[in-house]
């Protein structure tokens, strides 16, 4: 798993690519967590079309960076999901709380 | 029915070990050709079957283990079963509904069932509180 | 020495299943990030420890077990451990010569511990006739 | 493990790819030596190029078709061979048995 973070006007890009599983999860968390605190952004969007696995650890993360930014009164984009990993966030309802982009 | 292979396979709760228990089953999977998708729904269902044992059952505890058993049969299934003795389910068919978890501020969606359901042809969940629980599930491969 | 991970496994003396030991061992050594040269001196070993179990300890036989168990110790060695409860081997010292095989037949080469032995840093066979075989082989990995 | 087999005037190539291991030796052993018995050529030219792993049981292999060759008055060329592969057939001494082409 590798994550890269860009800052992109007042909006910040957490780019994900490898597999999310739990072991990866915590770790992705604290980053973007520690970025949200700092930069206090007005949108986060979640790229994950770099992500070759997803478990529903990544589901949890998805919905844990809606509530990181709901505090903050910020909104959450999910771009680029495919397969397994779209399968799973459409199952999951994720999609009430964020939005999806379409490309 | 007749197993054709099988690996028996006993490994510590670390969450390092949920990649690992995914590579030893799409690794025995393989052996009979399954499709891309097949590989994907096996990976994911047993990614989230550890988790579970190393999240909820130990609860991060040092010292626990997972017990995975996987086996091939002649009609081209695939049966794998993921045992710990860690805390046990009281109410299984509560712990099997969509989004309900004992873990939210882990940020556990309460999705991890449901997935396995959802990726598998059969879930089977037996669990006895104190004891531990042993999930089963199946899958049909080949095209 | 603290083991920092292991796996300990069992599965059936079939060929098929010396490709499988093979991702086995490499799944678990990648989590120390080895070389691609010491990720493969494990797996051509272990194939050849494993492959003897299959070939040798049960020549051929349906029903036999191997059981594989690995190791990631603190200092970043890996050690691997191959046990079958087969024929086992007489005489030791001899088994080990170069070019020493008991199934030219089957176009065995008798190199199999030579490399085992070249390949990793520590090899030990310990065998009682009628009892079974157990190699076990210790790398050191890292950069 | 793949295998494929070439004639080429009167030498027989087998161009193997993938992994050698007991297992597809096993496979190796009677496809090729169907082909000598069936084309008895003057030369066997195994190409290991494409071999992403060997062990002992290549080496196996390699020396078997020497026998075979041998019974019908022919060579046994192997070429292609890298890393580990390569040393194998060095510390084994093969190659006072069979030519190794260098290119
Ligand atoms: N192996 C286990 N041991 C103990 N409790 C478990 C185990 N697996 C699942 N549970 C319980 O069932 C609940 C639902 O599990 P699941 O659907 O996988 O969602 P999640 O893991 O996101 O909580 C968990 O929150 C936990 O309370
Ligand atoms: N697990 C085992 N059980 C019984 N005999 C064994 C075992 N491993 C090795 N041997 C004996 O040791 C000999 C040498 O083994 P090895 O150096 O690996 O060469 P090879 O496998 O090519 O014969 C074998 O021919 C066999 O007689």
């Amino acid at each position: 798993m590798n994550l890269k973070l860009l800052e992109e006007e007042n909006v910040l890009h957490a780019v994900i690519t490898g597999e999310i599983d739990h072991h990866n999860a915590v770790v992705l968390r604290e980053k973007v967590d520690r970025q949200i605190a700092a930069m206090r952004p007005a949108g986060l969007v979640i790229d994950l079309s770099g992500v070759t696995f997803m478990d529903s650890s990544g589901l949890g993360f998805v919905m844990g960076r809606y509530r990181s930014m709901a505090g903050i009164g910020g909104q959450v984009t999910v771009k680029g999901a495919t397969g397994r990993v779209e399968t799973i966030l459409q199952m999951s309802g994720a999609y009430r709380y964020v939005k999806l982009l379409d490309e | 029915m007749k197993t054709v292979n099988f690996v028996r396979m006993t490994l510590p709760a670390k969450s390092v070990n949920e990649a690992y228990a995914r590579v030893a089953a799409a690794a025995l999977a393989s052996q009979v050709d399954p499709t891309i998708e097949q590989m994907a729904d096996i990976k994911t269902a047993v990614s989230e079957a550890v988790t579970n044992a190393i999240v909820h059952a130990y609860r991060g505890q040092e010292g626990g283990l997972v017990y995975i058993t996987m086996r091939l049969m002649e009609d081209g299934s695939f049966i794998v079963s993921v045992r710990d003795r860690g805390c046990g389910i009281g109410d299984v068919r509560q712990a099997r509904e969509p989004c309900f978890t004992t873990a939210p501020s882990e940020e556990r969606s309460g999705m991890g069932f449901s997935i396995m359901e959802a990726f598998m042809d059969k879930l089977q969940v037996r669990s006895a509180p104190g004891r531990g629980t042993t999930v089963t599930m199946t899958k049909r491969l080949g095209r």
